[in-house]
């Protein structure tokens, strides 16, 4: 392994910092010279942002870089805030993350009530579910997934960073619910 | 929030506001279960449609019109429970614990999406707990200048310009320019000076005639002009036969009138 | 003066870093503790991204970063994109391909309607036409044919290779006198 010039660095860290959206390793190969090793370039990149105001982030399936969590009670008084999902659309969500692709019918079984127009939309227009294809079955339902904002929304590398249902139930129960 | 069930003395309208709380009674039934305070994993179904009915039974009690479905789930589990009591041998409590089991299974199914809720809820959100780049930069440039055409639409424009330039033309008549006796008068005269011999009719059209209409209308033009001069003498004409060519040369002018014709 | 602390430099670089418009001295002032020296803070931030891909540049009277002027250009990537070209000016080049050299008035008499500046000038500055001289008639108007470059745009060897107007049209226009 050839050692990680400061340019190749300079390069990564540019194109990282300027993309709205997590950039691929791939993108970032693309980029860089082709004696750089991409993967010892990212890691040299996040050690230098480490402990920053700002970090890197390994985020649907790409590198972005993302204020540091414990800084956000200060930050939360002077940048504009998203929009808190309802505890039905993140309950919607969780259905879809783990048992994608699914119908709205499905959806509904499992949380025992009807899905409301409202809480489709809501996912939909934050871009946190897309339709993924029908189902070929009587009346051919469409079928939801999740999307890459979705993973880059809750911080996750991809949906195997999901915890498994067993390790959920297994936790011990809450004292207090709420 | 749990719910008591060793308080069948609670307030009517709590109970009824605890109902309403709860999203339907797959979400009662899950919270009951929670309240067992077991693992999830084992859930005592016999112990939560006790609840279940009680707590029914008690908002039946303060108000007869509850929403349909808590009264389809309340009938179901008094099927239910009488299943799960019968002698253990019977095929009727078998059904029973496999429906027992479904139920539980769903409850835990709800149970983990909730976990999950809160687990997904519980992470540094993307614009709640952790921020990206406020104003990011685009490198990206579009070059417009590449031409996509090809010669299909490059001949099929040219047609439909073509017909369309035709159509809206105003339509003029073309004007007829045939050549008139005036103008044939004024040609023989030029011309006959320089022809010293018979010469036959046709070779004093004019030379641009375009078409056949065009040169019927001089030949007769011309001839009408050659009766003309022929009459004061300014030329003669002679046709050998019937529809033979037409000839003429100078005459001697007006003063030759009469003369016998002389060819010498 | 007291000492920069680690702090101030995390909380001010996530501020400038997240907001959706430079930050002014005074907002960032107003985020950091009242010890702070707010123009010590940026200056060390300045210099903490100094030969950086990413640098903090002062703009509008706002702090935002912004990529290192160097690197800019290695970022930028071009995407290609075919423009077609309006009808209008498809149709003008069809009838200067077929009838060339011609003028003005006479491919408006062609297309039996008038030809605006515009369209002249797109397939000038598109390098499809080019004037061919001027004609010796009253106003010596100014008569324009292809280029090479149309000929390469249309995969044309010559202009022999336009199917020849006799076998499109009945009556193939020609142009006025003049």
């Amino acid at each position: 392994m050839t050692a990680i010039e400061e340019d190749w660095l300079r390069l990564a860290e540019a194109m990282i910092f300027a993309a709205a959206t997590p950039v691929t390793p791939r993108a970032l190969g693309q980029l860089l010279p082709d004696a750089a090793d991409t993967d010892a370039v990212i890691a040299a990149l996040r050690a230098r942002y480490d402990g920053r105001g700002v970090e890197l982030a390994e985020v649907g399936g790409g590198l972005q870089f993302r204020t540091a969590a414990d800084i956000a009670p200060r930050l939360r008084r002077v940048i504009q805030l998203s929009r808190r999902l309802p505890r039905v659309a993140m309950e919607t969500l969780a259905i879809v993350a783990y048992h994608q692709p699914l119908s709205r019918a499905e959806i509904e079984h499992i949380r025992g009530v009807a899905l409301s127009q409202q809480t489709l939309e809501t996912l939909l227009e934050a871009g946190l579910i897309e339709p993924k294809g029908r189902r070929e079955t009587p009346g051919r339902p469409t079928t939801w997934g999740t999307t890459t904002a979705f993973l880059t929304q809750f911080g996750l590398k991809d949906l195997r960073e999901l915890p498994p249902p067993e390790d959920l139930l297994l936790e011990p129960p809450r004292p207090a619910e709420g | 929030m749990a719910l008591p069930s060793s308080e069948p003395d609670a307030p009517r309208e709590t109970l009824l506001l605890r109902l309403q709380g709860f999203e339907g009674p797959l979400d009662l039934l899950l919270d009951l279960a929670r309240s067992q305070k077991f693992d999830l994993a084992q859930i005592s179904i016999l112990d939560i449609v006790d609840q279940y009915l009680t707590v029914i039974e008690g908002a039946r009690r303060v108000r007869l019109e509850l929403a349909a479905d808590w009264l389809v789930m309340a009938a179901w589990l008094t099927w239910l429970k009488s299943r799960l009591l019968l002698p253990a041998d019977q095929q009727e409590m078998q059904d029973g614990a496999v429906a027992a089991e479904a139920l539980a299974e769903r409850l835990r199914m709800l149970a983990v999406v909730r976990l999950l809720a809160g687990w997904l809820g519980a992470r540094p959100i993307l614009g709640q707990d952790v921020f990206a780049r406020g104003m990011p930069e685009d490198h990206t440039d579009i070059d417009r200048s590449r031409l996509a055409v090809d010669l299909a639409t490059l001949v099929g424009s040219y047609l439909r310009a073509a017909r369309r330039g035709a159509r809206d033309r105003a339509y003029q008549p073309r004007p007829l320019t045939l050549w008139t006796v005036q103008d044939a008068l004024r040609r023989l005269g030029v011309m006959l000076g320089s022809v010293p011999d018979w010469a036959s009719l046709e070779q004093f059209l004019p030379d641009h005639l375009t078409g056949p209409t065009e040169r019927r209308a001089a030949l007769a033009s011309t001839f009408m002009a050659g009766l003309e001069m022929a009459r004061d003498g300014t030329l003669r004409l002679r046709q050998s036969e019937a529809f033979g060519p037409i000839q003429l040369r100078a005459g001697l002018g007006p003063l030759e009138t009469g003369l016998p014709e002389d060819d010498a």
